[in-house]
């Protein structure tokens, strides 16, 4: 592979749309399912992973030339699980309420295959600014999927965004969505809908092209 | 050559040919429009037993669901690009079936939401008719049930406001379960009970299921394995626990079990094919509607008990593969 | 031998050290406070358990409330029990005699939304302040009218009975040791 | 009621199968015709299972009936002869019915030496004695078969001569005649075994005597009553026991057949050899007695030419080679509403896509299906009845064996034992569907075999 | 601070105990593998199609570096592809070409006669099973087994006739295998455009004619005209790929132009002529924004 | 006998009602990923259910005897009862599944190659794999932050909970495959393939499987309620010692 990869600012990009971890990639499905009954946690914990995402990142891409590849592996799950402690900790100690609502999932980062995939994939191979950025275009690509299934299923199941109720006052909640069915049913749903779209998108690409 | 060719044109009679695949010969007998027909059929004492119990409470219910079901077909079915698919009968049948398994307390909108789910994600991702690996009735009431648990629920049936008198009383089940109070036989028999629309009357699905065996429609397999398994299951627990309020024929009659061995667990399309496979279907939806009946915190466990059979259809299938007459194709000796 | 694999290994070995290290010092500064939220978690509500009480000491599993001035104003109980879907946590506070029941908080549930989760809401736990020990509580589906009464959630009889249940067996299991000079 | 009913209560019958409307009334009754012989016959040079013949005459060489005009050396092979008289035309090629591309040889007809008259007294009449068998060996009769060209006329055409030989390996107890013609419409062995039982009764024996077997079985079904009445009445004094079985379709399959019959079961992949039986049409029975007492090859056989679609439906003894368009108009042509018009039964026939393609050796019927025959032909979605499942004779499920080969995903079909399919048609016919099973699982066995 | 130090003294006895036992375990469980495999799937593109007649990349690999098949088999990666095999392997390449399907019939809907009503499963395999759909039983049946079979959306029925278009086509030869009538074969193309006889039909001219208007009719006038570079035999010529050379085409030229059905036709990429006519066509305006992607088949799938 | 029950119960809940892929979310990547043949994801349950074990028992080892508040081996270290390493919690568990991953896979190369042959691919995935590390989670909860020690978790409660947690994942992967396989075969919409259809058939299953809900409470009930009655026939007061914590139970 003797071609450049994209630069920077495309990764950056590439992050938040075409490469979306959760809708392009399918990768990091347990938390995308588990805390998005709420936009608060999907919040939360899209600010974590991003925490963790681009500390990982940086510190691995800096120690790049050191690894060996039958450790590599052992090396960032390490370094990632350190991470991971440190925002389990500050979340514990600034947001109680929400580690507790966020259970176990905090922990289960660490094998969050978008970090590792990116550790192995970018950042074990590029410099750090690339690292740091593909990073950041990733965790906002996480976030924008965490937000828009936590949408969907906040508004639906609780009536709310954020907290804020915005349904009619007579909307019969649909409980099927905040629990774990919901989450299994929207993001399908979802992953199909962001299928069609870029469906769609293409078409009319070769169609213009072709005209 | 061209002898044969005049041959030909001479005899090359006026109508025009076409070649095909055989057998030529089809039967006329059944198709898969007749058997939806054969379904609706049998729903008629269902449904005339649900209008003398439930009254108006039954219409609202019957004609939301069906309504939605056609107009879910038809919107989805556009929406995929598919030909116009409302003659095969399929969704009125899920539009119906989802109608009687429902409270006829339960709002409107719990209705048009079953049934949208019922065709949309029980049917139309799947590919459509004949590709559905769930029951797509099931699916739609599982949907709302857990959806609007206050609306579906075990408490929901219970209105004690009614005029109709059933339905101010708790269902059998509900009883049995939170109070320990038996329900006589006979009520469940005939259907004078509190419940879902077409479960209550016993007589009715039995009449209209034994209608379906009989015309094959319904696979009698299935019906007989889950009454076998409840008929069994239930005995070793009123040997076991002589306090047990229900006895074998209250757990037969009583709850969606009769509705849902003739109905619903006879969906031939995600139930199996063969009819071992039918067998241990059937026994496996009996036994886990006891199961649930008995442990879970919800009174009656048929919807469950046919969806997680429903899953494990492919692996029974898999597993039942007949031997054929005359034995195993032999390898090959190469 | 043994050096070989080591020295192939040292990258790991000094994360390991470095980042155990790092991870004590975060936990170190850190403690303090998540220890505090947890205290103040459960401790924050003793007021509204016990009547008066404004702090509490835990000892033998029990928290024993305090008010202002030190008098001994009442118990607090940590309850777990299983619920309808999973495991319900909640607060039991009584009197200092253990004769009545001052009030009632659940601390975690998960009940089903809209329905069993309303144990929770205020108005159904009020049921339970002021009510005796002497004798157990019953869930009502009606009007609650007996002493001892108290009327369901709607729709969710069972995770009703579960606090109910929860609240009986801990307050009789305390006064038991209570009386046997436990505390 | 016959002495072989009393002797079986309760005739024996198989495990599935269906009961498709039978139609044979439409030709039942109707005398074996001679069809006058045609201008030109042509005369596929592959007419059996095995490798083609070569040619043994040249073009414009001279030939009567029974001339040996191809040949091969192969030991499953059999020898086809001239079936009119006239001269040899260049070789051509013709594609039957079953898809096969073969050579093909055309006859112009000169003279014909023999009436119609005179043919059908050769093949049905005249004394067909079963005395005095003995005079002939095992060898004698195979030989004879063999030179008269015989091959199974049920359809699949494996050469009698290899299927009736001594095989010291695998011995023969029973010989079974299949006189059952389960297919709907087809009446060409139910005439056959009004019009010429005797001959039947001795080809059984020689049969019989050729491969050792002590126990002459004939099956007939039980809606043939006339057939098992002039059956029983030829077999008198001898061996020969008639079996009726329940009419159901596939009855007439060797293994369901033998089944009924016997009780025995043929392996899958086996021959009726591995349990000692040896099956043998009620044609080919009586083509066997014609090449052992008469020295006759097979140059005509009986085809049904009957359905809606025909004018006036018959059975005719025709020269092998005439177009089936030629069969046609002497059965007064096509109806306006005309369809399909099938080589064989409806059940397991193939459609012609010309009406030029040549009866050959195999060729049991013309059945011609009208547009009201074929009202339901849209194909509309699974709904996994298990139909086809209730109805498969041999206990296979259909369904998943056609719909993994419409996938493509032969190691599924393969295990569903879909090379153990005979293709019978119950399925196809079965499906309120109407999914074309069948053709999807003949695709599925010639891949999953590769 | 103690804590601190003892948290890093717990981390590296673990680690030292980890470290050790798998290095143990490295060396006492170690399993020969011969490296070139890895190097060898690494350099594959890892379609997966089966072009090279392996069940998968990972199993030509195995076979390459057992000398069972030559490095140059697999046509997605092509030369350059090829190239890196037979460095890893230290082996020389010989030269070879690109293969290419092609499809030997000519017959568009209107050329075929005996065409009949078909009823019955719409794909070339099962259709074929069925006699008299239409006249020709070589020819196309043009029901486009081979279009599903091709991933890459390289081939088309155009009026009943399978035609491969070769800007987007691959190599790997999907549509070859899947045809049930054989007539799709692999041709190394020599040359941007290649000659090739689009009919199957091996019946004698008289037969051909009856089923088909375009169909060859063995007249072998391209034998006769092309210097012996065309052979016919069983009624259709056949040319020696081996001998093709792409520089000296003038008898293969005489030969195409003196074929009376016209079935020698130069098939294969458009040529600067036909691109030349296509040059005035509108030039597509809309440049999408093309990033290369950081997606590659690594294994972190969960 | 009601140690026994205890264990029923968790090995219930882990393994169907709150099974770890339908409930909790984890081990979806693989049962997305390896759910299209159901040879192999069953391979892949057993090997799930295979490392969840090993894991399970060494992270209880660790958190019991080192890392909790405590824990026996540190107090000895320290001399001081208070000390915590809970904190090293998660990167030891990742340290022990990562490790016991490659140790396994490098022993079954060696010594099983045919198991090699079926599973080992699989092998290198299961270090990602969610569930693992949830059942480390899990054992976490129940070791080091309960306060009393009675309600401590044993090893034996831990390694039931791993293992039928992996049970419940390889139920849930092979019934997921067995319908995949199904589905190979349907005309399912193309923007839903793969991944979409995947997931909306788990949300299927996922609502079929609430049907479990309180399974594990009646079961309690059953079991606990011949328990008390065997009980308070024998020792009328037996439930005082018992009810040192007020765990109500039901």
């Amino acid at each position: 592979m003797t071609e450049k990869g994209p630069t920077p600012l495309e990764r950056f990009i590439n992050g938040i749309l075409p490469e979306n971890p959760v809708y392009r990639q399918v990768l990091g499905m347990c938390p995308t399912l588990a805390v998005t009954n709420g936009m608060k946690a999907a919040m939360t914990m899209a600010a974590a992973v991003a925490f963790v995402l681009v500390c990982a990142n940086i510190l691995t891409s800096l120690i790049r030339n050191l690894l060996k590849p039958h450790l590599r592996i052992l090396v960032f799950t390490l370094t990632i699980a350190t991470f991971v402690t440190v925002a389990d900790r500050i979340i514990a100690a600034y947001m109680y309420d929400m580690s507790k609502q966020l259970g176990p999932y905090i922990p289960l980062i660490i094998v969050n295959c978008i970090i590792i995939c990116r550790c192995e994939v970018c950042a074990s191979k590029q410099n750090v600014l690339t690292a740091a950025t593909d990073a950041l275009g990733q965790s906002l690509g996480f976030a924008l999927a965490l937000a828009s299934i936590a949408s969907v299923r906040e508004i639906l199941g609780s009536g709310s965004w954020f907290g804020i109720e915005v349904m009619p006052a007579g909307w019969p909640d649909w409980v099927v969505m905040v629990l774990p069915p919901g989450a299994f049913l929207t993001l399908g749903l979802l992953l199909g809908a962001a299928n069609w779209i870029g469906e769609l998108a293409a078409r009319r690409r070769t169609t213009q092209g072709v005209a | 050559m061209s002898e044969e060719q005049q041959n030909q044109t001479e005899v090359a009679p006026a109508p025009s040919l076409e070649v095909a695949p055989g057998p030529h010969l089809h039967t006329t007998k059944l198709s898969t429009r007749r058997m939806m027909a054969d379904v609706l059929i049998a729903l008629v004492p269902l449904v005339v037993a649900a209008l003398a119990v439930f009254r108006m409470g039954a219409v609202m219910q019957i004609v939301v669901c069906t309504a939605a079901a056609l107009v879910a077909e038809y919107l989805f079915t556009a929406m995929r690009g598919k030909p116009f698919s409302l003659g095969d009968g399929s969704a009125a049948v899920t539009g119906l079936i989802l109608a009687l398994s429902l409270p006829g307390t339960a709002p409107w909108y719990v209705g048009a939401i079953g049934s949208f789910s019922a065709i949309g994600l029980g049917k139309v991702v799947f590919g459509g008719l004949g590709q559905n690996v769930f029951n797509p009735a099931m699916v739609g009431r599982a949907f709302v049930m857990i959806a609007f648990p206050a609306a579906v629920g075990a408490s929901a049936y219970v209105d004690t406001s009614s005029v109709v008198e059933a339905v101010t009383r708790a269902t059998p089940l509900t009883a049995l379960k939170q109070e320990g109070l038996p329900t006589s036989l006979a009520d469940l028999f005939i259907g004078s009970t509190n419940g879902s629309l077409g479960e209550t009357s016993a007589l009715a699905c039995l009449i209209g299921g034994l209608y379906l065996c009989i015309r094959r429609t319904a696979s009698w397999e299935i019906p007989a394995g889950v009454i076998a398994a409840v008929a069994v299951i239930a005995g070793l627990i009123n040997l076991t626990d002589m306090q047990a309020h229900w006895t074998v024929a209250h757990h037969i009659l009583g709850g969606a079990l009769l509705f849902g061995a003739f109905f619903i667990a006879t969906d031939p399309v995600s139930s199996p094919l063969t009819p071992k496979g039918k067998w241990i279907f059937g026994a496996g939806v009996g036994a886990l509607v006891m199961l649930l009946r008995k442990l879970s915190g919800y009174p009656e466990g048929v919807m469950f008990a046919v969806l997680i059979m429903n899953a494990l259809v492919p692996l029974i299938n898999r597993w039942t593969i007949p031997v054929p007459v005359g034995g195993p194709v032999p390898e090959p000796k190469s | 031998m043994k050096d070989n694999y080591l020295k192939q290994a040292w990258l790991v070995l000094l994360l390991a050290l470095c980042f155990g290290g790092v991870l004590a010092g975060v936990e170190h500064s850190l403690k303090g406070r998540i220890d505090e939220n947890k205290k103040a978690d459960t401790l924050g509500q003793i007021p509204n358990l016990v009547p008066g009480a404004v702090s509490a000491s835990f000892s033998n599993g029990v928290y024993r409330a305090v008010t202002q001035n030190g008098d001994h104003a009442g118990w607090v109980l940590l309850v777990t029990g299983q619920g309808f879907a999973d495991k319900v946590e909640l607060l039991l506070g009584l009197n200092a005699d253990a004769s009545q029941i001052t009030g009632v908080y659940i601390l975690d549930q998960k009940e089903t939304p809209g329905l069993g989760n309303k144990i929770v809401e205020d108005e159904w736990r009020a049921q339970f302040a002021g009510k005796s020990t002497q004798q157990p509580l019953e869930i009502v589906k009606r009007k609650a009218e007996k002493d001892n009464e108290i009327e369901a959630v709607t729709g969710a009889t069972i995770s009703s009975e579960t606090v109910k249940d929860m609240v009986n067996r801990a307050a009789a299991d305390f006064r038991r040791q209570l009386a046997s000079g436990g505390f | 009621m016959s002495t072989a009913l009393q002797e079986r209560p309760g005739a024996k019958t198989f495990a599935r199968g269906i009961h498709p409307a039978e139609n044979k009334e439409l030709a039942e009754h109707q005398t074996i015709e001679v069809v006058p012989s045609p201008a030109e016959v042509l005369i596929p040079l592959l007419q059996h299972v095995g490798p083609p013949c070569t040619l043994a005459v040249k073009t414009r060489d001279e030939v009567s009936v029974g001339t040996k005009i191809a040949a091969s050396e192969a030991f499953i092979s059999a020898p086809i002869h001239a079936t009119i008289d006239g001269i040899v035309g260049r070789p051509t090629v013709a594609t039957l019915p079953n898809g096969r591309h073969v050579e093909a040889v055309p006859i112009k007809a000169g003279t014909q030496k023999n009436t119609p008259e005179e043919i059908k007294r050769d093949f049905l009449g005249g004394e067909w004695s079963t005395a005095n068998l003995e005079r002939f060996t095992s060898e004698q009769i195979v030989a004879a078969v063999r030179e008269a060209g015989i091959v199974g006329q049920g359809g699949a055409g494996f050469p009698t001569s290899v299927k009736i030989a001594l095989n010291p390996k695998k011995p023969v107890d029973t010989v079974l005649v299949n006189g059952c013609e389960c297919e709907p419409y087809l009446t060409a062995d139910h005439r056959l075994m009004l019009e010429s039982p005797s001959s039947i009764i001795t080809g059984a024996l020689l049969t019989a005597r050729a491969s050792g077997a002590d126990r002459v079985l004939i099956a007939i079904e039980d809606n043939k009553p006339d057939a098992v009445a002039a059956m029983e009445k030829a077999a008198t004094g001898t061996p020969v026991k008639i079996v009726v079985l329940k009419t159901k379709y596939p009855m007439g399959g060797e293994k369901q057949t033998i089944l009924s019959s016997t009780g025995r079961v043929v392996p899958t992949g086996g021959l009726p050899l591995d349990v000692g039986v040896v099956v043998v049409n009620v044609a080919s029975a009586s083509a066997i007695a014609r090449a052992v007492l008469r020295n006759k090859p097979l140059t005509h056989r009986i085809v049904t030419v009957t359905g809606a679609g025909i004018r006036s439906p018959k059975n005719l003894l025709a020269p092998i080679g005439i177009s089936y368009g030629e069969l046609i108009e002497f059965c007064g042509g096509l109806t306006p509403d005309a369809k399909r018009i099938v080589a064989g039964g409806p059940m397991m026939g193939f459609t012609l896509g010309s009406l030029a393609t040549p009866v050959t050796k195999g060729t049991s019927g013309i059945t011609v299906m009208t547009s009201a025959d074929l009202a339901k032909s849209e194909e509309t979605a699974c709904v996994r009845c298990g139909r086809c499942v209730d109805v498969c004779p041999l206990n296979l499920v259909p369904t998943k064996m056609a719909l993994a080969a419409r996938h493509h995903d032969w190691d599924l079909a393969k295990r569903y034992h879909i090379l153990a399919c005979m293709e019978c048609g119950c399925c196809g016919y079965a499906c309120p569907a109407n999914i074309p099973l069948v053709q999807l699982i003949r695709m599925g066995k010639a891949k999953a075999r590769e | 601070m103690s804590i601190i130090l003892l948290a890093g003294a717990i981390m590296l006895v673990l680690a030292i105990l980890m470290a050790w036992v798998l290095g143990w375990a490295n060396k006492t469980f170690h399993v020969e593998v011969d490296p070139r495999v890895e190097a060898v799937n690494a350099a594959l593109p890892g379609a997966n199609c089966g072009g090279c007649g392996y069940v998968g990349c990972a199993e030509y690999a195995e076979a390459v570096v057992a000398g069972a098949c030559p490095p140059d088999k697999c046509t997605v990666g092509g030369e350059s592809c090829a190239k890196e095999l037979a460095g890893i392997l230290g082996v020389s390449l010989e030269q070879s070409w690109p293969f290419r399907p092609v499809i030997h019939c000519g017959a568009h809907y209107s050329d075929r006669l005996g065409r009949t009503d078909y009823k019955g499963e719409q794909s070339c395999t099962t259709a074929n099973l069925v006699a008299g759909v239409q006249g020709c039983t070589y020819g196309c049946l043009g029901f486009g087994d081979c279009v599903s079979a091709c991933d890459f959306d390289a081939i088309h029925i155009v009026d009943g006739l399978a035609t491969v278009d070769y800007e987007k086509c691959v190599g790997c030869g999907a549509c070859a295998r899947i045809c049930p009538r054989n007539i799709i074969t692999m041709v190394p193309f020599k040359s941007r455009q290649m000659v090739v006889v689009t009919c199957s039909n091996n019946d004698m001219g008289k037969d051909v004619k009856a089923v088909c208007k375009v169909g060859c009719i063995g007249c072998k006038a391209c034998e006769r005209n092309s210097g012996g570079f065309f052979r016919v035999d069983k009624n259709l010529p056949v040319l020696d790929y081996d001998k093709y050379d792409p520089d000296n085409l003038d008898s293969i030229r005489l030969a195409v132009d003196k074929c009376p059905m016209k079935r020698l036709l130069f098939i294969g990429w458009p040529t600067e002529k036909d691109l030349e006519a296509t040059k005035d066509m509108e030039a597509p305006d809309l440049v999408e924004a093309d990033f290369k992607t950081t997606v590659d088949q690594t294994d972190w799938q969960g | 006998m009601e140690y026994l029950s205890t264990l029923i119960l968790i090995a219930l809940s882990a393994a169907l009602i709150n099974n770890f892929v339908l409930h909790y979310f984890v081990g979806i990547c693989p049962f997305i990923g390896v759910s299209r043949r159901v040879d192999m994801a069953f391979g892949m349950g057993c090997a799930v259910t295979f490392v969840i074990s090993i894991a399970a028992l060494l992270s209880w080892l660790l958190t019991y005897y080192v890392l909790r508040e405590g824990a026996p081996l540190t107090v000895v270290l320290t001399r001081d009862p208070t000390v915590d390493l809970s904190i090293l919690n998660y990167i030891v568990y990742i340290f022990v599944i990562a490790s016991s991953v490659q140790f396994v896979e490098m022993y079954v190369r060696k010594y099983f190659k045919p198991l090699y042959k079926a599973f080992g691919v699989f092998l290198p995935l299961i270090t990602t794999n969610c569930a693992i590390l949830f059942a480390c989670l899990e054992i976490m909860k129940h070791v080091s932050g309960v306060s009393d020690p009675a309600q401590m978790w044993g090893v034996l409660e831990s390694l039931v909970m791993a293992a039928s947690g992996g049970i419940g994942f390889t139920i849930a992967i092979v019934i997921m495959a067995g319908i995949r396989e199904e589905l190979d075969h349907c005309d399912v919409p193309k923007v839903l393939r793969g991944a979409g259809i995947t997931l909306i058939t788990a949300g299927i299953l996922a609502l079929a499987f609430m049907g479990f809900t309180g399974v594990d409470r009646g079961l309690q009930k059953v079991l606990q309620g011949r328990d008390k009655a065997a009980e308070s026939a024998e020792a009328p007061d037996a439930s005082a010692q018992t009810s040192r914590n007020w765990e109500t139970g039901i």
